[in-house]
């Protein structure tokens, strides 16, 4: 099953006709993900790869019944488009989108509070059901269907880690990128719970990095409720402090920020540390044949 | 974007807080006339330099005269400010400040930044102002009060209650506080920052409250909405790589070591600089292209890393999703022939249009190593750097 | 409180919303001037007065000349204007509004107001301007959209264009529609209005969105936080009654029977007057004094009740919680003695201290007469109005 | 065992120093609610009528673990009052102030969403579970225990019915005043569902008044879910149209507002309606004793 989305997820593109959206609409559709429809306002009537394209999501949803939102449409704009999703009673959205301010998507994390709408990211790869449903911007070739969940705040480097899974024939329940940026829709902790619920996943890789406290909180988690093995990889153990690394969440601030303590948490919990981000995917391999 | 003290207060005294009276000179030479200006027995001179830990290092200093005000001050312009944010290069001082010397009678803490692990605005205060929240933090943690805030709300009243309740110091009336920690939320919030923080704030000897300092950063994300702060980049002191970076929309962090490197994603990047340590390098940058470079950012990026000398050799490694793999091809190809390469570089590529890409390389006949994975890339770019070929 | 159209109005101007240039006059020999200085050939002369339907009414008259404004100005004045919400004696004219003729294009509905229902502010647009919205909901309910309102948020982006979309007419650019919006959300919220309607809001021939008129009413409860419309309280036209019954914060409400009211609480009140219509009489007003009225309130509540010439008999219908039946008996005692009271008096009181109280009644030695319930003390009432004798 | 409060609840009264605060807090000790400590800022340290006043509802229930607020703050601070109650994690916040302006109270019903926490009126009378628990201003000797549930917008008139009621020899499981405003806590819809789980109620009194539409959803919700005799009654028949009657809650606007659109719906509802509000009493006789 996985978690989250399954082959009856529809999904609306927020943003299609937009250039990452109308390519990622093609990926999305290649890969088999149900995409139903497309937002742009002024756009309504139109169509981008064959998908037909609302002004709105709630016309979309009452068209299409989608049940799912995957957004691109700009910073600026991205707030809004999530919150629009949410109104129009999508369950679950996916904001792609990098660069919105803080403030707005505190607002937002206000907002979705009163809802049943799950929001993933922003500024993050997606979540894929490798063979059955890919909702975001990740490539869909390197993933194999299978029973390890992956979890991870970071794009590129989830892939890579995916990727040395599947080059050792170690397949993925779900994969989800909750984003780097400092407020987040759904965190370790939501998604660490939900792998813990799936009976298809077996193994949990979660893969952090410097600056917040969300790995620590994870580890918290980890001790208590969940007791299916979990591989861990910190990024960013090498940065010097207080220099910002790319994403804004990448601040060491107080001792909770710093590699050692997130390794030192997540070791607590009985986390299998990896320090070699190479080595991902022999030490899953390494851990579940042994489980 | 941090602001530097003087544009900070310039903010402050628009939404009606109090700060010291002063102005903000860059040539000593106008040193006695605003002093004269201010008009006080007593002034201070403040360096204006985007690091904390100023006054020990001899960046604040008072000065009694306009002779002094001038010979305090074309001292400290020209020369470097080391402290303990600076790093030991220090940083180059630009522009003084020049203010009443205030009379105090208290210094308090105070500060408005997001709190991660709630995901909310969150104020800091403490009766321990003058110290850095850090040693507040290990001399006295019980003394430091944080209330996180309603962003879409406001401050509550009962939270203003609780605030000066658990401050327990005799502002009277306590609507001047109270007042204060209303005008500094809508700050916060209105000018999008992400860090605000007022240390010291004084009580002065008669009793109104005045920010003696003032340290603000803005989210980024968020300067395309606040047009009036594109002023204050010019006083923004980045290095030329960084202000290139920067114009290009490329987070590039200069660092100490000899590996250049380019990698997509701030995840990917930062391991990318573990493994080169683990294989017993040092990187001599962090440069992260985001998530969908064009081919003219992915040429910028090549010249940032070559404009540092100590490069001795490169390592490109992108795992494609927006980004394109073909795309950072052709930028490797374009950039080796317009920019001139001259030292090792090692290119692992993967992900989105990955064989296009493979092909476009292998049918440029440059001198490209590909590695097929992170090990070896790191591998053999430690390697090269080391091998230390520089063929200018 | 209601506002007149000229204050509505100055409201909207202050937030930088487009209204026809003029100005308010008391007496008819400003016309002319007034005529003159707005400069425009035509202009229309508007009946200031708290109540809808003027236009049918007659209460907004064109003029071409500075003589016909006098003219219709002088017309106007000290007469009594009747529309279908004034009642029959109609509402007497005590200001006129100049303006300038708009050149109109398109007429539009718009209002804010509060959906009970949904517990929110809901904003209510038509393309039917120019008609009252009741008569859009039978003509064409269609054609009335409603949006609600997040108070905390504001209105979302999406709204704004759901609503444009919705309303399909082309005002271009559509920011020019959306920032209106956005402004009269934002006079709704921050004077405390419980209503504000604009209708028309017409494109003008220039491509301008105009309130061509405003209503606003304010939430009495939030006035302690807008002094700034105490100056307003001199244009409202209550009775000499009403207008005491404010200053002492009783609700009252002149109607038009014989049978004096005085009860705590607003459901027991109109109940009250449920029962008297029931047993076949007619309530004269409906007073609530409130939920812990003082002793000075009762017996200004008496004074405000005998102010009336037409009643007959009063009927006192106290359930004391908040309120202490025994300060009610110390009132009505107490206005017995010093106001006279010259018609029955039938009591009936329950609750906190009755026992108290009914000791006090009895032992004052006073005329009243006790009733045992609700049903008792309406027939009794009743009756006394309809014995009609009046010892005066 | 009636709803919403039970002989373990224990009440913070905030504004206990004021007049009405604390007239009613000696009442209410009177009656035997268990009234464990008052709140008023700058009078922590003082007591009133034997009851702690604290500075903050946080202290007020860290030190005595009260579960319920009573509020009697003047209007302009009574909305900080109830989210302070709120935060606080108070479970349920009767609030008697009267007078606060309808934005705060649209404030505060979108801040109570997000929290567990009950809220009763404002301006209204409060709840009372007679014999055991009495949080508010209703004279206390005009109940009796038993098992007629009552809830009503109006203050006077619900103790009016109540009297009918006990005069009778029908005692109450519960009594609640929703509070006349446009904008209250729990509604009618909200109590009546109580009143259907609650085993001790037999048959539920609901009284009513012109302006909103609380009793038109109230009847929808009769009609589907309610089984429980209801007897009802709606005040102001002869109320002039358009005339606002005291509570700003009483305007009528538009079909919905009518006392006969609020009768025929109720009707509909298989609710018995009373005509004379003197007959509340005889009429839940007459029914009770059918059923």
């Amino acid at each position: 099953m996985g978690i989250l989305i399954d082959s009856n997820t529809k999904v609306v593109c927020q943003g299609i006709t937009g250039n990452a959206g109308s390519f990622h609409t093609a990926q999305m559709l290649e890969y088999g993900t149900k995409l139903v429809a497309g937002v742009t306002p002024g756009k309504e009537g139109t169509t981008v790869h064959g998908v037909s394209v609302f002004d709105s999501v709630f016309e979309a949803v009452k068209s299409t019944q989608a049940n799912a939102s995957v957004i691109y449409v700009p910073a600026p704009f991205a707030a809004d488009a999530v919150l629009e999703a949410i109104e129009a009673g999508v369950g679950l959205v996916v904001c792609i989108t990098e660069g919105i301010p803080t403030l707005d998507m505190i607002r937002v994390k206000k907002y979705i509070l009163n809802t049943k709408t799950r929001l993933i990211g922003p500024n993050c790869p997606g979540i894929i059901a490798p063979g059955i449903c890919k909702i975001g911007i990740m490539p869909g070739y390197i993933h194999k269907s299978g029973s390890v969940g992956v979890v991870s705040r970071s794009g590129t480097l989830t892939y890579e880690a995916v990727w040395q899974l599947t080059q050792r024939g170690i397949g993925q329940s779900t994969c989800i990128g909750i984003g780097g940026d400092p407020i987040v829709g759904i965190n370790f902790v939501d998604v660490l719970r939900l792998f813990q619920e799936d009976k298809e996943t077996r193994a949990i890789v979660l893969i952090g990095e410097i600056g917040g406290s969300a790995e620590e909180e994870a580890a918290e988690v980890i001790k208590r409720e969940i007791n299916k093995p979990v591989i861990g990889f910190i990024a960013g153990r090498t940065a010097p402090q207080g220099r910002r690394m790319g994403h804004a969440g990448a601040i060491i601030s107080g001792n909770k920020g710093t590699a050692n303590s997130k390794i030192t948490a997540l070791k607590n919990a009985g986390v299998n540390i990896v320090d070699n981000p190479a080595d991902i995917g022999e030490v899953v391999a390494k851990i579940i044949s042994h489980s | 974007m941090k602001l530097y003290e003087f544009q900070a207060k310039n903010i402050l005294k628009n939404y009606g807080i109090l700060v010291p009276q002063g102005k903000v000179i860059s040539s000593s030479d106008d040193a006695p006339e605003v002093f004269r200006e201010i008009g006080c027995a007593s002034c201070v001179i403040k360096a204006q330099i985007l690091a904390g830990g100023r006054g020990k290092g001899g960046g604040i200093q008072f000065v009694n005269t306009p002779s002094e005000a001038q010979t305090i001050a074309s001292r400290m312009f020209g020369s470097s400010l080391v402290t303990h944010q600076t790093g030991l290069k220090g940083a180059e001082i630009k522009y003084l400040l020049i203010e009443e010397a205030v009379s105090i009678k208290k210094e308090l803490y105070l500060a408005i930044t997001i709190d991660r692990s709630l995901q909310m605005p969150v104020l800091i205060t403490s009766t321990e102002g003058g110290m850095e929240i850090e040693e507040i933090a290990l001399r006295a943690p019980e003394n430091i009060i944080r209330e996180p805030l309603d962003i879409l709300f406001g401050i509550h009243p009962f939270q203003l209650r609780r605030i000066t309740s658990k401050l327990g110091i005799p502002i009277t009336p306590s609507s001047k506080f109270t007042n204060l920690l209303i005008k500094l939320f809508d700050v916060f919030v209105k000018n999008d920052c992400s860090l605000l923080e007022i240390n010291p704030l004084v009580i002065t000897s008669s009793g109104e409250l005045c920010a003696l300092d003032a340290k603000i950063e803005i989210d980024d994300n968020a300067l395309y909405r606040h047009p009036e702060f594109e002023q204050f980049t010019q006083y923004q002191d980045f290095s030329q790589a960084e202000v290139l970076a920067r114009r290009y929309r490329l987070s590039y962090i200069s660092l100490d070591g000899s590996i250049g490197c380019l990698v997509n994603g701030a995840g990917l990047a930062m391991a990318t600089m573990d493994m080169i340590k683990l294989h017993g390098g040092e990187p001599a940058n962090f440069l992260d292209v985001g998530g969908d470079a064009s081919l003219e950012q992915i040429i910028q990026a090549f010249e940032i890393i070559l404009s540092d000398y100590r490069v001795k050799a490169i390592l490109v490694n992108i795992f494609g999703g927006i980004m394109k793999c073909d795309v950072i091809a052709s930028g490797i190809i374009q950039a080796v022939k317009e920019v001139g390469i001259h030292v090792p570089l090692i290119v692992r590529l993967e992900g989105t249009n990955v064989n296009a890409a493979r092909k476009l390389l292998n049918e440029s006949g440059l001198n490209i190593i590909p590695a097929k994975d992170m090990k070896s890339a790191a591998d053999a770019v430690v390697k090269a750097s080391n091998n230390g070929y520089i063929d200018r």
